[in-house]
């Protein structure tokens, strides 16, 4: 899985690109995120557009990320779910915990609304 | 299961970078025989799932330990078994205990997301491994809802 | 061919159904092992043309019969066999012989095919069916000029 | 295989989805084309926009359509070929008996050209 990463407005949008499924890409993820809230960036949206499927192990490192900004404050939403991952999400009742969101510019203004 | 002829088997090594071509594999036989895309991200779902536990908590990733898939279509279900060459677990206090982890666990939504994409869902220790088996009826699509 | 366990197994029936199968499974593991895309379309290209010639001359569509294609990667090439249960046929003089059909012959192109997408290409007669043996070294993209 | 007819000026426009393998797909396309000559309709535009792979009995097919329209005095010509199908006609030289287009207008503008 490749990690490419850009900033809008007052959040940070992670482009993924590949499959999510446990292993190195766990270990890729961590080091994302901890750069991120090292450099105070707490306000993530994990792009699933070219992500063709994830595993429950890939759920985990979705998790992992989400707890690690909450825990500095921000939040984490994803956007651009297929319909086979927004269906895992449901029936993981994950989307409880992160907001889906189909236009970048909703998930981005998400922040702008809690804060 | 129909004919015995009908089935595809994909016999891959204990490495999660073979996935990928499990599920596309999955993913255009569903197409050929006609189930709705929905059905077909059920089943892959479902069976990626099966072949990860089965690379990691059956394999342990042990490069000489492999997994075998076998695929069956036939005209109003898929049914699948995945093998593994582990210990197995108990499976059956795991199917019948509470499958639904802490919110904020990172693990354990394995076994409730294949039973949630499937009609049925087996276990069943042999031949050194263990068998996972799953059906999904055609036409009987989206996830199911949790008893 | 590198470690023997870094090898995925297809054993299919012999039925044109499960082709598509076959090659989006070669598809994504090319990409997953990094092959650039003009590569992973050749080695695509020259193994379904082998599982083709397998179902149709080898097993002759027959439902019992079985096509087994076995995926090697490794760093600097990607190998891959194609077994069937059939009679064979004398790929010595087909292989030496000229192999460019007249351009209206409906049939006859896929030994061609075959060559030129390939780096390798080896026949061999072995437990009652015949191998067709295929190598594509990374890097080296682009169909063949032939000689 | 999957084949859909329309039709744009003087050209008929096969846009084919699937793969192209023989089999079942050869009487299909068969019969489509002698309906189409039967029906006058010699000028055949084959969309290969949805086709993800072809074999050499696939090529087969369309040669067979290609001798039929050029026995009624008609020609047929492809579009919208992949990377992989355009290699698989210059390896072959079946780029010399049925011209590619990349843009639907250069193909129905052919038959003009040659008439
Ligand atoms: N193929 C298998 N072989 C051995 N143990 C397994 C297998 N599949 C599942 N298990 C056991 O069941 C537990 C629950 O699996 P699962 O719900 O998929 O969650 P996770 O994989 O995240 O632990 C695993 O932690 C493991 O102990
Ligand atoms: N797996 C096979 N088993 C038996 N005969 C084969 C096999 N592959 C190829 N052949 C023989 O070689 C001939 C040429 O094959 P090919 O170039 O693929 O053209 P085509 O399949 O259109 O006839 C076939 O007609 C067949 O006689």
């Amino acid at each position: 899985m490749k990690i490419t990463q850009r900033e809008v407005g007052n959040a940070v949008i992670l482009d993924l690109n590949g499959k999510l499924t446990g292993g190195p890409d766990a270990d890729t993820f961590r080091d994302v995120f901890k750069s991120l809230i090292d450099q105070g960036k707490k306000n993530v949206v994990v792009n699933l557009e070219k992500v063709s499927w994830i595993n429950s192990t890939g759920l985990g490192i979705l998790i992992s990320g989400y707890t690690s900004v909450r825990r500095a404050g921000g939040d984490l939403v994803v956007m651009h779910a297929s319909d086979r991952i927004e269906s895992i999400l449901y029936v993981t009742k994950l989307n409880l915990l992160f907001k889906s969101y189909e236009a970048e510019e909703d998930a981005v203004k998400s922040f702008t609304a809690a804060s | 299961m129909g004919n015995s002829g009908d089935q595809m088997i994909l016999n891959i090594p204990s490495d999660l970078k073979y996935l990928g071509a499990v599920d596309a594999a999955i993913q255009d036989l569903a197409r050929e025989f006609s189930f709705s895309q929905d059905a077909i991200n059920d089943v892959s779902t479902a069976l990626i799932e099966a072949c990860s536990n089965a690379i990691e908590h059956g394999n342990r990733f042990a490069r000489d330990k492999r997994v075998v898939v076998t695929l069956r279509f036939n005209s109003n279900s898929f049914s699948a078994s995945v093998k593994d060459e582990g210990p197995g677990f108990d499976f059956q206090s795991a199917v019948d205990g509470n499958n639904t982890p802490d919110p904020m666990s990172e693990r354990g939504r394995g076994l409730m997301i294949m039973q949630a994409f499937t009609d049925s869902l087996n276990f069943r220790y042999a031949d050194g491994g263990l068998y996972v088996e799953l059906t999904k009826t055609r036409g009987d699509e989206g996830p199911e809802e949790e008893a």
